[in-house]
């Protein structure tokens, strides 16, 4: 029935008929199902399901978790423009943003706990943590951050025009909207923190020269460069995701100023992280690496990673979309806007992509070989089960919820 | 008014609330994480008392002395015994995981008849008939594993009382006959395909021999010794009669091409120099070298009994055949076996396993492993003094099962037992009071002479000894037996343009953990390795690491193809088959 | 790390070893002695050299000369009980990997791992080795086991650890005739005990009198990937330059092109 | 009035049913008792036997502890009845004359991968036995072994848990390194 499905959606807006919305959420229902079970086998059978091994002991999922962590930075990001830097034009995607972030986190720390050979100890790494550990810093903030995003995340819920009707949920969402700021701030430093230690994961593996960089005090440059590589990224995954879902919907979300905004922001952060990024790669080719004995060129002499994977990561997926996004004129126009946008996401893709999986493939031993990886289809199932549960969380959020404030003004 | 669902969520909210101030998720969360310790698929090892037991590994000829640990009784490792003079401490990897033989799979639990168990009694009578039946020119053989023992006396023995009957060995059983090598003294070796470095005589004697002697490996795999020897010569398959022929001219001075004469040198500077595996290409060049019977040499000792090498039988000879399955190491080539068979013969194979000659056997009568039964390791392959000692079981024998040499005295009628056997050939030996006795535990030699009776001796001998004979000063100088045969030559055709060889055979049996060498660590190929010369390889469409298919006349297989660029182009390398022409496609 | 002192009384030792590569015919007695030691559980059905569990692994390597003029060596690479920096130690979220003051071991514990495998990225030996599989044993081989060693469970990390077992029983023989340090030679891991050839050599690296110090101060002795810095405690030596140069200079041309 | 505060009373009736659910019947539900199967009293054998720890629970010369003696240990002494009671009769049916070995419930069962060392303890920590078992020794009665029905690890009292070893090796700066107490 139609009208009760309607009084659960936002005053003012439209949204597509039952029928509609359920053709466009069982496929996703569907990949999820089969997702699952392939999760499933892995928890139950154990890892031999997947096609890692001793030498390739991170695969698909530690890259998945890398990318969308990074991706869904645009959650703390923004709201630290918005709250802190008053950058008041953000509002019109925050909540959108703090929705992304919370699937992004949310499917990573699920994929992390089938990732691990045994789920049942995850809790030894808050009560016997190992502070020296890159990994701990990242548990540790990552489920932190988690839960402040589920906090932020409430009022969003609490909005929903049947939530409404229950007082007490009334009074308890106008309280967290004060309390937002303060959650802003804690989230940006959690993230700033975790976003960087997820990039001291390789920085700090003195023994794989692949992937060590020298860096200051405790933290290697990846530390930093993760960080502000997140910041570009996570904008410009929001201006992609809000463009993309205007287009599935056939509305306008936002003021046509806002993604151009979002666009300039991860062109400046970009152009930073990428300058950072080359003269670190300097720095590594000509000392770090020969420091330890590995003349870094011969790491791209093994196919398929050669050289020209530096120069897409640096140039046509780094300096290319930050060039675009920095000129106004072409700022203005949406297709060079989003394909610069789409660039970037590739760019941050590519970066996780290289520390994980090639560190891996490449030999250490002098008498070693270059290895290979292939996910199996359990661990690419649950790859998709990530996306799916992503799509299906969005998609009745947006039916549902007040994901754009501005749609309402802009459609009628 | 009723209790609506709004209480419902109340009450339970109330409940999880107090919930968290109980012990019960706290003490979950710890207690199925210690469950992770000892859930269902992690095996508790069994703790008692630690005790150490010594024994003799009879996998092969080597007769290495063994110090087992043992946990309540049942041994969990076993170790070489140092100062043991024939293996000097050591164990190859099949002997240190002997103990763990008895869990392999396959293995031969009661008699069988054509494949259906049988009592005992009723396959001792089939057999005993069944040799009464036997016609003139047909004869009873016995397939001894290990001949020099005291089994192949009860064999000799049983096999003197009918009519025509041969005490047989496989090819390959007796390849220096009467002759121990002197390798304290060696300084050369020109090995025709030996393993010289890998499972030769005792690998301890050898290795500690290793920095004295060159080591000229002439075959054409390279070989783990190939890959290792100081010298290797790739000669083509077969081809060790011709390069015998040309290193014998170069020894006596006349021309002969460049690496034959290349190896003469290399023997004639580093006296003395013994040739070995070759057959009668070795015999050869051990006369020119007058390596027999001289220090560095090979020396005569006394124990030597002969048995005739099947090979040399007479085809379609053999109406009643028991096979003595070799316990783990070298298996047999049954095509040499199945030629010598007569009309509607009968095979009977004693023996561990249902994977080997069994499969061709009419009657299969169950041999325990090593360590299941009190056994006997004769002189030690090489040894140039005769030699032996007792191989106590650690283990219980399963029911049912009967040593070869049992089921042979049952069949003969004699009452006694093997161990009582094995008794004589010990108060044989304090008899003649010659030789020393050296003890495994202690580590310590004694002369014969000095036991107060053999029945110390013998309680000796089970506690782990090894006696072993003093040398004789006989100058007998009679060429080796012509033994060993290398392979005809594989010739190759049009049809089959490659030939396969074998290198390194893996063992037909052995410890489950030989995975790790085999499987999982890739140190040593499997048996469905197939390596070629990458320009073989590729002339042929192959991939590396790919499958293939190798055509053999009469046989095919599929195996995984590496390329090496080590292995001679034109050449299939393949573990554990017989030398023939094939050809390979990929699968 | 929650190591803070050894037993009081005892002088710590550093205990290494020295692998003689002119020695070593690649038999694999060591490998099959530390299986059998350390409760390691044979392959499962699906294992292939990179999934299976060999705690000491011996590669061969070649002098990359085609036929017939090829030669091979074989090197054994087990923990290298890294002595400085120690990667593994170092990124284990929940500490089960130290490094034991009073041995110079570095530990790992299989109860206390999650299984995150953080720790075999940052090994540049691949000296660690994951459970892919539930261990299984053929039927009644449970009864073999070393009961020295807790068997370990499906989904955690293991590697070499100069079979502790053997040390625990060393320290009670000592402890029983009252004493508190071993003497040289008390106690050797299973490999060393096992190899035919006498390749390895066993010790106290911090014992100048120790023959396995008088071997690593050799001149033709060197570490695998010294350059890392992480101070490696497995010696290896040769006389052979084409082997040296093979175990220690990183290859320049691409293997697999 | 209670229509008026119906949510919060049945809130606190949730949460107090909880809380006794969980701090009266989850412990005895998670433990199972085992009894013994034998009534053996440590205090009539220190007596009559005059027997002290080491007569029957020794080192071995390897070092090695033999825990607690097997069968014939007892009927070195039991070959005949020593006494008249019912249940020492039971005992020597059951055991001594099938010559069973008796399936103790040990209390201080360790896990596997625990490598706790007793000549240790003893010969060098000089420890007295009291300090780990209490007074077993003298008891005249064996109570029931705790077993935790999840982790399968006793939950008796005498069971020393990690944090009682580390305790004291930190006080006595003994070796607290993993496997120096981990197998």
């Amino acid at each position: 029935m139609p009208d009760v499905d309607t009084q659960r959606m936002p005053r003012g807006v439209r949204r597509s008929s039952p029928r509609q919305f359920l053709l466009w959420i069982l496929p996703w229902c569907a990949l999820l199902a089969f997702g699952l079970y392939g999760a499933g086998l892995c928890l139950v059978k154990g890892l031999n399901q997947t096609n890692m091994d001793n030498r390739f002991a991170f695969g698909l999922w530690i890259f998945l978790d890398l990318t969308v962590i990074a991706l869904g930075a645009g959650a703390f990001f923004t709201g630290f423009l918005l709250y802190i830097f008053k950058k008041n034009e953000l509002k019109a995607v925050i909540n959108s943003a703090v929705v992304i972030g919370f699937i992004c986190y949310s499917g990573a720390v699920a994929a992390l706990l089938v990732d691990v050979g045994q789920p049942l100890r995850f809790w030894f790494t808050f009560w016997h943590p190992n502070v020296h550990s890159m990994l701990t810093e990242v548990t540790f903030c990552i489920s932190c951050y988690l839960t402040v995003l589920f906090i932020e995340y409430i009022p969003i819920l609490l909005k929903n025009r049947k939530m409404r009707q229950v007082p007490s949920f009334l009074v308890f969402e106008f309280e967290l909207h004060k309390l937002m700021p303060v959650l802003a701030g804690v989230g940006t430093f959690l993230s700033f923190f975790h976003q960087g230690s997820l990039g001291g994961l390789y920085g700090v593996l003195r023994a794989r020269p692949f992937a060590f960089r020298e860096g200051f005090a405790i933290w290697p440059s990846t530390f930093f460069l993760f960080i502000l590589s997140a910041a570009a990224a996570g904008p410009a995954f929001i201006l992609l995701t809000t463009w993309l879902v205007s287009k599935i919907s056939r509305k306008p979300l936002v003021r046509p100023e806002v993604l151009p905004l979002l666009g300039r922001i991860s062109g400046i952060l970009l152009l930073a992280y990428i300058l950072l990024k080359a003269i670190d790669t300097l720095v590594w080719i000509n000392s770090t690496s020969p420091a330890r004995g590995f003349a870094a060129h011969q790491f791209y002499a093994w196919k398929p990673f050669g050289a020209w994977i530096l120069f897409v990561e640096i140039v046509a997926f780094g300096l290319l979309p930050a060039l675009i996004l920095l000129r106004r004129r072409l700022r203005q126009s949406t297709p060079w806007l989003v394909s610069a946008a789409g660039l970037v996401c590739l760019g941050i893709a590519t970066n996780r992509f290289v520390l994980t999986i090639q560190t891996l493939a490449l030999p250490t031993l002098p008498f070693d070989r270059f290895l290979t990886y292939l996910p199996s289809w359990q661990e690419t199932a649950t790859f998709l089960a990530v996306a799916a549960y992503g799509v299906l969380v969005y998609s009745l959020s947006f039916r549902y919820l007040t994901l754009f404030p501005q749609e309402k003004d802009l459609s009628c | 008014m009723g209790f609506t669902r709004r209480d419902l969520l109340r009450f339970s909210g109330g409940s999880a609330a107090g919930l968290l101030l109980t012990p019960v998720p706290w003490t979950l969360l710890h207690d199925t994480a210690v469950l992770t310790e000892n859930w269902p698929g992690v095996p508790r090892p069994r703790h008692g008392e630690i005790a150490t037991r010594y024994t003799t590994c009879t996998l092969c000829a080597a007769g290495c002395g063994v110090r087992a640990r043992c946990v309540e009784g049942q041994p969990v490792s076993l170790a070489g015994v140092a100062g043991h003079p024939g293996s000097r401490g050591a164990l190859c990897p099949a002997g240190l995981a002997g103990h763990h033989l008895t869990f392999c799979r396959g293995r031969a639990t009661e008699p069988l008849a054509k494949g259906k168990p049988v009592g005992i009694d009723h396959a001792l009578a089939s057999v005993s008939a069944a040799i009464a039946e036997c016609g003139s020119g047909e004869s009873v053989a016995i397939l001894d594993a290990r001949p020099g023992r005291a089994a192949s006396l009860v064999y000799r023995r049983f096999l003197a009382g009918l009519p025509k009957a041969v005490h047989c060995a496989p090819p390959d059983a007796q390849p220096y006959g009467g002759f121990g090598i002197d390798l304290e003294n060696t300084r050369a070796i020109l090995s025709f395909g030996a393993r010289v470095l890998d499972g030769w005589l005792s690998p301890g004697r050898v290795l500690a021999n290793r920095s004295c002697f060159q080591l000229i490996q002439a075959e054409a795999a390279y070989s783990r010794t190939a890959s290792l020897a100081d010298v290797w010569v790739p000669l083509p398959p077969g081809g060790e009669e011709t390069f015998a022929a040309a290193v014998a001219r170069a020894l006596q001075g006349d021309d002969a091409d460049a690496q034959a004469a290349h190896v003469a040198r290399i023997l004639l500077h580093n006296q003395p120099a013994i040739a070995i595996g070759g057959g009668a290409a070795a015999a050869r060049i051990n006369q020119i070298l007058g390596s027999v019977g001289r220090p560095g040499g090979f020396l005569p000792r006394r124990d030597f009994m002969p048995a005739t090498n099947i090979a040399a039988l007479p085809d379609h000879s053999i109406r009643v055949l028991l096979i003595e399955e070799p316990a783990a190491n070298d298996s047999l080539p049954w095509d040499v076996v199945a030629r010598k068979l007569a009309q509607n013969p009968m095979v009977v194979a004693l023996t561990p396993w249902l994977d080997g000659c069994a499969q061709h056997a009419d009657y299969v009568i169950p041999a325990p492993v090593y360590l299941e039964s009190l056994d006997e390791a004769p002189t030690p392959e090489g040894c140039t003094v005769a030699g032996f000692s007792l191989s106590p079981a650690l283990l219980p024998t399963p029911p049912k099962l009967m040593a070869p040499a049992e089921f042979i005295l049952r069949l003969a009628h004699d009452p006694s037992a093997y161990s009582e056997i094995l008794k004589q050939r010990v108060a044989a030996i304090k008899k003649e009071a010659r030789g020393t006795i050296f003890t495994y535990a202690d580590a310590k030699s004694t002369r014969v002479a000095d036991f107060a009776s053999a029945d110390d001796l013998w309680k000796a001998m089970l506690g782990g000894a090894a006696w072993f004979d003093d040398p004789i000063r006989s100058s007998r100088t009679e060429s080796l037996p012509r033994a060993g045969w290398s392979n005809p030559p594989a010739v190759p055709s049009p049809e089959y343009p490659l030939v396969l060889i074998s290198a390194d055979s893996p063992p037909p049996h052995g410890s489950p953990l030989m995975s790790k060498l085999y499987r999982e660590s890739g140190l040593r190929r499997s048996a469905i390795a197939a390596a070629v010369h990458p320009e073989t390889g590729r002339a042929h469409g192959l991939a590396d690491g790919g499958r293939a298919i190798v055509k053999i006349p009469g046989d095919s297989f599929t195996a995984q193809v590496i390329f090496d660029a080590a292995v001679m182009p034109g050449v299939i390398q393949s573990a554990g088959r017989a030398s023939s022409p094939a050809s390979i496609r990929r699968a | 790390m929650n190591t803070t002192s050894s037993r009081p009384g005892t002088k710590p030792a550093r205990y290494g070893m020295a692998v003689d590569l002119d020695r070593c015919t690649g038999c694999g007695a060591c490998m099959i002695a530390c299986a059998v030691e350390n409760n390691v559980a044979p392959a499962g059905p699906d294992a292939t050299p990179r999934t299976g569990i060999t705690w000491m692994r011996v590669y061969q390597i070649s002098n990359g000369a085609p036929f017939p003029d090829s030669r091979a060596a074989f090197v054994p690479i087990l923990c290298q009980q890294c002595g400085k920096d120690t990667p593994c130690a170092a990124v284990c979220p929940q500490e089960a990997v130290e490094v034991d003051p009073a041995t110079g071991i570095v530990d790992q514990m299989p109860q206390r791992c999650l299984g995150c495998r953080y720790c075999m990225t940052a090994c540049p030996y691949h000296a660690r080795y994951f459970n892919w599989w539930d261990p299984r044993w053929p039927p009644g081989m449970e009864k073999t086991l070393n009961p020295d060693v807790a068997p370990r469970m499906r989904g955690v990390v293991e590697k070499c650890n100069f079979c502790h077992g053997r040390l625990h029983a060393a320290r009670d023989r000592a402890a029983a005739a009252g004493r508190r340090e071993l003497l040289p030679g008390e106690y050797v891991p299973a490999c060393v005990e096992a190899c035919p050839a006498g390749a390895m050599v066993f010790g106290d690296l911090d014992d100048a009198a120790s023959e396995v110090a008088r071997l690593a101060r050799d001149g033709h002795s060197f570490r695998i990937l010294e350059r890392l810095g992480t101070e490696p405690k497995i010696y290896y030596r040769t006389a052979r330059p084409w082997v040296r140069q093979a175990a220690t200079q990183q290859r320049k041309e691409t293997a697999n092109a | 009035m209670f229509q008026e505060h119906r949510g919060q009373i049945l809130f606190l009736g949730g949460a107090l049913a909880a809380l006794v659910a969980g701090w009266g019947g989850f412990p005895a539900v998670l433990f199972q008792r085992e009894p013994q199967p034998v009534a053996f009293s440590h205090k009539i054998h220190a007596e009559k036997a005059g027997a002290k720890c080491d007569d029957c629970h020794f080192l071995r010369a390897d070092g090695t502890f033999t825990g607690i003696p097997t069968l014939d240990k007892c009927s070195g002494c039991h070959a005949q009845p020593m006494g008249t009671t019912a249940e020492e009769k039971r005992f020597m049916d059951r055991y001594v004359t099938r010559n069973r070995e008796i399936p103790w419930q040990v209390y201080t069962r360790q896990p596997e991968n625990v490598y706790f060392s007793h000549v240790f303890h003893i010969k060098l920590a000089h420890l007295d036995c009291r300090q780990c078992h209490g007074r077993q020794g003298q008891s005249d009665a064996l109570g029931p072994a705790r077993v935790n029905r999840i982790s399968a690890y006793s939950g008796s009292p005498q069971f020393q848990n990690m944090d009682a070893c580390e305790n004291c090796h930190r006080q006595r700066g003994a070796a607290n390194s993993c496997l120096a107490c981990h197998k």
